[in-house]
Formats: C-alpha cells, structure tokens, sequence
C-alpha cells in the first residue's frame, strides 16, 4: 500500500548502490527529491535517464552520486550541454553505458510484461551494440528469414522517480499523456513520487481521470512537494526558468562553480 | 441439516480463508463467489489490522488504497478495478509478480491439476465446445497461488485426464514458472496441490459430505489423510459481514447476484 | 487524414479476407457497424477478437461474415454460451484459432513496436500451444540460461473496429482507459471509429483529454452513430440490455431463431 | 551579395523543398529549423490541395486533422505534438511506417553517411564527448527519408571516417531497413545519398558558394556532376509564408527562434 511521507523520507528509500529510472528530461523531473538525494550523499547510484538525462542527472553526476549513468544523451536542452556529465565521462570518474532512446524504453517494457528480453529493430551497425555485451544479435529466431535482430535484456530498476501536479487520497498519481511514466514504474520494484498536491478525491472514480492516472497499485510513497519540479517546468502549473538553467549551465563549467551552486541551491 | 446460510455463502467463507495472507487478490470475469471471498478476506483483514494498530491520526491522509492491509481487484468490475492501462495490464501485473492469488476454473480438471476450458472431444475436432481458455495458459504461470473453483464436484468435471490442457498443472524443472495451482475448492471438498508430487490431496470435506462421497464424484486419485476435518461454515458474524460489508461491494459489478443470493437490496 | 462518414461508407472499407481486429467485448463494440457489415454481407473475414468474443462475433459468425476467428474465448457473458459461436465450431463451419488473451495483446504490441515477434511467459505446455504452428518454443536467444520462452509472431490487423462515446473535430478519437483501443489501432493499417458525438473542440489541448485519446494520426474515418454500441454497454453513454442479450442468446441457439432475430434487428 | 532573408531563412526554405509529397513528417528535439522547414512544407502542401480542389463544405467537420494534406509532428512541442502514448510512442510510430521523413544532426558525418553524435576519440577513452546518440541507432533504419542536417559544413564535421557510429548509413541487405539517409543539407549545399552506393553526390550549391569551397571543406570523397545548380533561394512570397505563417506555429515552441530569427513578436 502506498504511503504518504515527506520529502526526506522519501529520499531515504533510496539505497546506495540503487538502479534508479529517472522521468524524462523535458519535464515531471522530480528537482526537490533529486536535491534531497544529494544532501543524503547518496552514492554509487545506477541512474537510467529515461531516454535522455538534463539537469538532474548533471547535478547527481556532479555531486558524486552516480556510480553508472545509462542514457541516449544527456543535455541541457537550449542551455548547451551538460558540463558535469562531460567532464565525468571525459574525465572517466564514471562509468558510462551508452544507448538509445527506444532501447531503453523497450527494455523497460520488457519488464513490464515480465519477460526476460525483447526484440528491437535497427541498431545493427551501431558502435552502440558492438560496446553493449549484454544486448545480443541473433538470426530471426522464428526462423521466418527475417534476418539478423538486436535482442535487449529486462531493465528493472530497484527505483523510479517521478514528480507529478497531483496525487489522490488514495495514492493513485495524475501522469497525464506521460505514459512512459506508467512503464517506468510498472517496471520497477519500487516508485517514489513527489506531487505538487494530494487532492481529497477518487480519480479512478472519474473515467476522464482514470485515463491518465497511475493506480496506486505501483506506487509505493508518495511526498506532497510545491514547486518539486523547479526550476524545470511542469504541465499546466509552471513553466522552466530558463536563466536559472542558463546560469546553472555556466556554472557547472568548473568544478568550483559547482560546487558554489551546490552551496547556495542544494545544501543551505 | 439445516443451514442459515446459502450454499454460495458457504463457498465465499471457505474461498476467503484461502487468502488469508495474501497481499493483492485479482478476480476475473463472470466471477461473483470469488470476488465476494477476496472482498470478504479484504473485510477481515482490515479488521485485523485495526485490531493490531494504533489509533490511526491523519485519517483521510494516511494511507492511499483507503487503508485496506489487502488489495482486491475485479477485472472489469464497475468498482474495486484499479487498472488504466488496458487489457493487458492484469496479465503484465501478474507477469510482475504483483498479484498473489487468483481463481480459475475448469470444465475438467484432472489428477495433475490440468485444467480444460475449452472443450470435450479430440481437439479441433470437438464434441462439444465451451467459451475458451481465456487467460489461464499464461495466468496458471505467473500467479503464485492459483486456486481452482469448481462447484459442480463431479466425475464430469474432475475427471482422470483432461481432454485438453488450457492449461499445465505443473511444468519441467527450466521452465520460468513462478505459479501454479495451490488449492482445489469444489461444492464437496477442499483439496491441496503439491506439484512436485502431481498430486492432490484431500484437505476437508464440507459439512455433511462424506470422504467416500468425495472419493465416489472424483474422476481421478488423490490422497486421503488419516484424519479429514471438516471445512468451517461461516459463523453468525462472518454472515454478517458477507451481507453487509461484503453485498453492497459487489452489488457494484453483479447486482443480480448481490440481491438474490446475498439478499443486499439497492445500492 | 481522418475522414468523416456514414455509417454505411465506413463499412464499406471492411473487404472480403481482411484481417478484422474488434474491441473488447465488455464495451465500446460497434454493434451499429456490426450490423452494417452483416448487411454488406462482407465474406470471409480472419476476426481477431481483442482478446474475447461476444455478441458482435456470435452474430457475424451466425450470418456467415466469419471465415477464421482468432480468439481467446467466445461468450455472451450472463447470458450464457455464445450459441452460433459453438455451433460454428462444432459444426466445423468455420476455422478456429485458439488462442489466450495475453498472446493476442502481445502479438498486437509486436506490431505496435514494427518488430516481427515478441516473446511471452506461460503457454508452454498448453495444447493452444501445441496446435499453434506459428508459435515457437524456443531456448532463452539470449543464452543467458532463462530457459524455453515463447515466441509469438507479430499479428499486423487490416482493420480495427470499435466505437467510443465522442471524437473531436480534428479526428482524434477519446479511448479513455481503454488503451488496447490505442494498440489495436497502432498495429492495424486502417482503423474504423463509430462515435456517439462529434464535439467542435480539440482534445490534444486539453492535457486532462489528451491522455484518454487516440491521435487521428491513427485514425482512418469516423462516423458519428448515436447509440452505436447497443445493446451493448458504453462507459458513462448507456448500460448494455441483458434483456435483449438474453433473448438473443435464446433466439440463436438454433439456426431458424438466429435468422428471425437477424431480419428483425439487423436486415430490415 | 546583398540577400533580404536571413540564413536560416534560406535553409527553412531549402529544407522545405525536400519534404514535398512526404505525409508525415517528424521533427525531434532542440530542431527549430528543422521544425520550421517541415511547417513550411505543410503550408505549401495545404496551399497545393486548395488550389486544386473543390469548394470544400461542411467546413468545420469535414476533414480531422484542420484539413492539413501534410502532417506535422513536433516532439514534446507545446503544439503539432499529437502523441499521448509516452515517450515511446515516436519511435513505435516510426517502426510502424507512419513517419515518412525526419532530421538527424551529427557532430561528425563520413561519406557512407555514417554519423557520430556521441565523441571524439577512441571509444570508451573519448577526447570529447557529446551529448549522446538520442535515437538515431533506431530511427535511421526505420524512417524512409532521413535527411542530415549540418549548418556548419567544415571538416570537422564532414569526416572521412566517424570516430563512433552512432547509427550507420547502410546495411547489409539482409538487415530490416526500410529506412535511411537520402539528402544531407549543410550550410553550403545540398547532396543525395545512395545507399547502392554508400556514397554522395552534390546535387545544389547555395548561392554564393562554389564547387571549390565545398570540395575544399568536406572531409570525404563524393561525386560531382558535370553542372551544378544553385540552392533555390525563397523568394518574397516564401519569405511572407515563412514570417506570418510559419513563425506563429514555431513560436509555441521555439518563442525565442521565431522572435530573434524570423521577427515574429508576441503570440
């Protein structure tokens, strides 16, 4: 059943060590918790952009929590790239598992329907597959002639983290068309979420609701965060603040810089 | 004997003490008698975790999934069916292994627990036909408790072979199978599975049945304890709690049932 | 692009042979489009039942619109026994092709994917498996020593079939929770939607509608047919007439009762 | 040479004449001139279908889609987006043949139109890293037109030979491919691509440039034919399409592109 924490609670499920699925960069990033992972020094964490990492990936990778980063890219978006990220694989204080967008989603379907892989078109060719070991290219194996296929193992993340406008008295979570939301946390053993507002009502008591709702079924905490998703932007409620990013982006440049943003954002 | 209770109320109160402990209890369609057992559990595990807590603080905000220790969920049903993720999501749940227990039933099942939906006759060639096996050749896999529900104890249905498996009772050693059937709940008997065995075994008879009667309407062998209790009626309390707590829930997806077996009018 | 019809047009896209997917049966059938292809008298269909059958496949079993059905069970619910259905195969008048409802919504999502199979747990050991010479056991492909798995070949449909209660102007359809609405759709080459109503508004703009609603993307044509799913039941619209689907069941346990039933609710 | 359009202005243009008779075109993330190119295509699309049909009727409903001949879809833009699938729904979408063209960028690009968003240097031991792969691995084997789009033509761009393959230009033939490269746009020219081949040929320089500038700064062999025309540069009638039809649309995603290059204020 899920349960209703605050912030640093819900931080704390989160164990060293961790295969943790991150929302999608363009929006649903859960800031706050991510800044609390940060203050609890959590470390060697397994992170999985979902496909593509942004500022919270930039700022755990900086801070020291990630062990691994498993992603498609990861950017700033329109502030440029992401200074932490690079400097870390450049500088090989992390170990990086490069991939692709729809392979990660695919693996995480996988999981979903409890099935030990699946099969995925293109790749072949890519110096992405001939660096994964555990990806493998097989002859069609329906024997049809189909021809050669990349086949991806399950991803299950021990976590997956997720900031969302609402929740409902019963834990059920509003993901709206994000639905890459409901493969992530179908997928994985645990899911934490931070919601701006628990609102007193049934959503699954409401069919237009129901539609874009994750049942409380997979969701296993749930802390009430205005504002969770800052300075990124959420749908409907407010939008990123670009010079916030733009200024983190020039920051992060330098170790120091970070460190000077970490200070005055993260840690006070 | 005289009873004060329906012979569907008997079964929802034995099927119920099959899922104690269970954390997440689904029902498939067209199944009114499990979905009250697995309402009916739910009922006394809430009251069980009532009992053992503190006074709760926070009420209408501490705890999603309204503070049921267990979760039921009816495929289908108008209420109590949690999923938004179409048709397939029970299947991908339990493929997760997120639901404990789950009931089938069979218009034959066997020694081996092979069950058949689909119909009597050398398949394609059918003598006679019946709905289908519907999800059972995937769910019998995955579910780590399946309990099979067949009112009708007969030599019909529980016969020495099934005529077509919809379904294996058991599986070789390498196949990922992390379910299968656990217990045999009929209109007569209560049966437990052993897989490793093939094997039933017969666990109690239900008030004024006879081991003999059991072993006379069973098509195939099973194991006989020395001593076979019988099954628990269900007690004036647990009645009540059926027809109240119970009736007005269901009346949500089978009014017809509610209303003439469990006598819950409106809603 | 979507295109708006009559009811009579939108049948007529549903050839002779074609691959038919229709929706599940507990709601949203498009029983009014049922009945117009019996009255097209369309011949020879593969109906692929997502993944259960019912009322609408009895009648188009009975009325000779079936060749091949595909389908994890057939019946009419409370109502008992689909009787056209279990005559049809006892008689050996149709092909049957038995199957469990998770393989048809993974053969489905195969398609959706545009990958040629997908593998699925279970059924091993089942006889549907056995009789199933499209499907293959095979060892884990990926060697990993997972054991035998299932391999189900992708099931690409011509035509998907079903009704919803309203689409908008531009053709985007509402699905609510009911997304295998949405798979069927994506892995079909042309989807036909009957609709209650057709509302002057734009769906996608609204975050709360868009996530129950198939993008016209998807969507082949549209014909707006009050009350298109009686006597069936529609989400929020109509509850479904157990009357009348009790005295159909009654009617078509013969050949002579079916056929009155057909000229007094479908031909005439 | 005095020009009266800006050059992105130019390159929306060029781009635009590439995607003529494509039905659904896809545009990825952080691609505001790509983005723009393909609503400007959708723009002449539409003008084409009502020059050439009748007086349409029934206006409001008589076609979904607002009656456009050309699709548009704008990844996680605020609008032209239509999907409601997650983020999986694009390359689904693509892997069912419904995106019939899309744009890919590539820090490197090498003559058999292989392409590295990923490094610089001998992978894993990078010199320099970029931002990674995205979707490319998949989406080039998928979409039937991809079109390469380099703005800054160089050598540093336009290699002999990528340092990493993010996703490569051909396969071999028994490789499901129903997609790939057909046309590279740089901020000097236009080429073709054959697969057949694995090879490029010049098939436009931009106004101002020559052959010469555009052998002297490409990194890989490709042919040239005996006459080379000249980029179409849009005239006054594009340039207005592209200011007062293209801009407000683009605007809902990319306000600052639309304001700073094609002066479209408020919206």
């Amino acid at each position: 059943m899920t349960v209703f924490e605050d912030l640093d609670t819900l931080a704390g499920h989160v164990a060293d060590g961790a295969l943790v699925a991150l929302a999608p960069e363009y929006s649903w990033v859960p800031m706050a918790l991510v800044r609390a992972l940060i203050r609890h020094k959590v470390r060697d964490l397994h992170l999985l952009c979902v496909p593509i990492g942004g500022l919270a990936a930039d700022m755990m990778i900086g801070a020291g929590v990630v062990g691994t980063l498993e992603a498609a890219a990861v950017s700033l978006g329109e502030a440029g790239p992401a200074p932490r990220f690079i400097a870390a694989v450049e500088g090989r204080t992390m170990t990086m598992r490069d991939t692709t967008c729809p392979a990660i989603h695919t693996a995480l379907q996988a999981s979903e329907k409890g099935v030990p892989f699946m099969p995925l078109s293109g790749l072949i060719g890519s110096d992405i597959t001939s660096h994964r070991d555990d990806w493998k290219v097989v002859d069609d194996p329906l024997g049809a002639g189909g021809g050669p296929i990349v086949l991806l193992p399950a991803i299950k993340p021990d976590v997956t983290l997720f900031h969302s406008p609402r929740a409902d008295r019963d834990g059920n979570v509003w993901i709206g068309r994000r639905r890459e939301l409901a493969t992530m946390a179908h997928a994985s053993a645990t899911t934490l979420v931070t919601v701006e507002t628990i609102e007193d009502r049934d959503f699954l008591a409401d069919e237009t609701m129901a539609a874009g709702t994750l049942p409380s079924l997979y969701v296993t905490a749930i802390a009430e965060v205005e504002g969770g998703a800052r300075p990124l932007g959420l749908t409907d409620c407010y939008e990123r603040d670009m010079d916030h990013i733009r200024a983190y982006g020039k920051a992060a440049k330098t170790e120091a810089g970070f460190q000077a943003y970490l200070d005055e954002h993260v840690l006070k | 004997m005289t009873q004060n209770y329906a012979p569907e109320e008997f079964l929802i109160n034995a099927l119920a003490a099959e899922l104690d402990s269970v954390d997440h209890v689904a029902v498939g369609a067209l199944s009114p008698v499990p979905g009250s057992a697995a309402l009916l559990a739910q009922a006394l595990s809430d009251g069980e975790q009532e009992a053992g807590q503190e006074a709760r603080t926070g009420a209408a905000l501490s705890g999603p999934g309204q503070g049921h220790k267990m979760r039921v969920s009816i495929i289908h049903g108008d209420a109590n069916n949690p999923f938004t993720d179409g048709g397939r999501e029970l299947f991908d749940c339990a493929g997760q292994g997120r639901i404990g227990a789950f009931f089938l039933g069979g218009a034959q099942i066997d020694g081996e627990a092979n069950i058949n939906l689909l119909g009597v006759g050398p398949y394609p060639n059918l003598d006679k036909r019946f709905n289908g096996s519907f999800g059972s050749a995937y769910v019998y896999f995955v579910i780590p408790k399946i309990i099979l529900f067949a009112p009708d104890h007969s030599r019909r249905v529980l016969v020495d072979k099934v005529d077509f498996i919809s379904a294996p009772g058991t599986s070789a050693p390498d196949v990922h199978r992390p379910g299968g059937p656990k217990v045999l709940m009929t209109g007569k008997c209560v049966m437990d599975f052993d897989a490793d065995r093939k094997r039933f075994t017969l666990k109690s008879v239900h008030p004024g049945v006879t081991v003999e009667e059991v072993l006379d309407n069973t098509g195939f062998d099973f194991d006989v304890p020395e001593d076979v209790p019988e099954t628990p009626a269900p007690d004036a309390e647990r009645l009540q709690l059926i027809r109240t707590t119970v009736g007005p829930e269901i009346a949500k997806t089978y009014p017809g049932f509610a209303q003439q077996v469990l006598g819950f009018q409106g809603g």
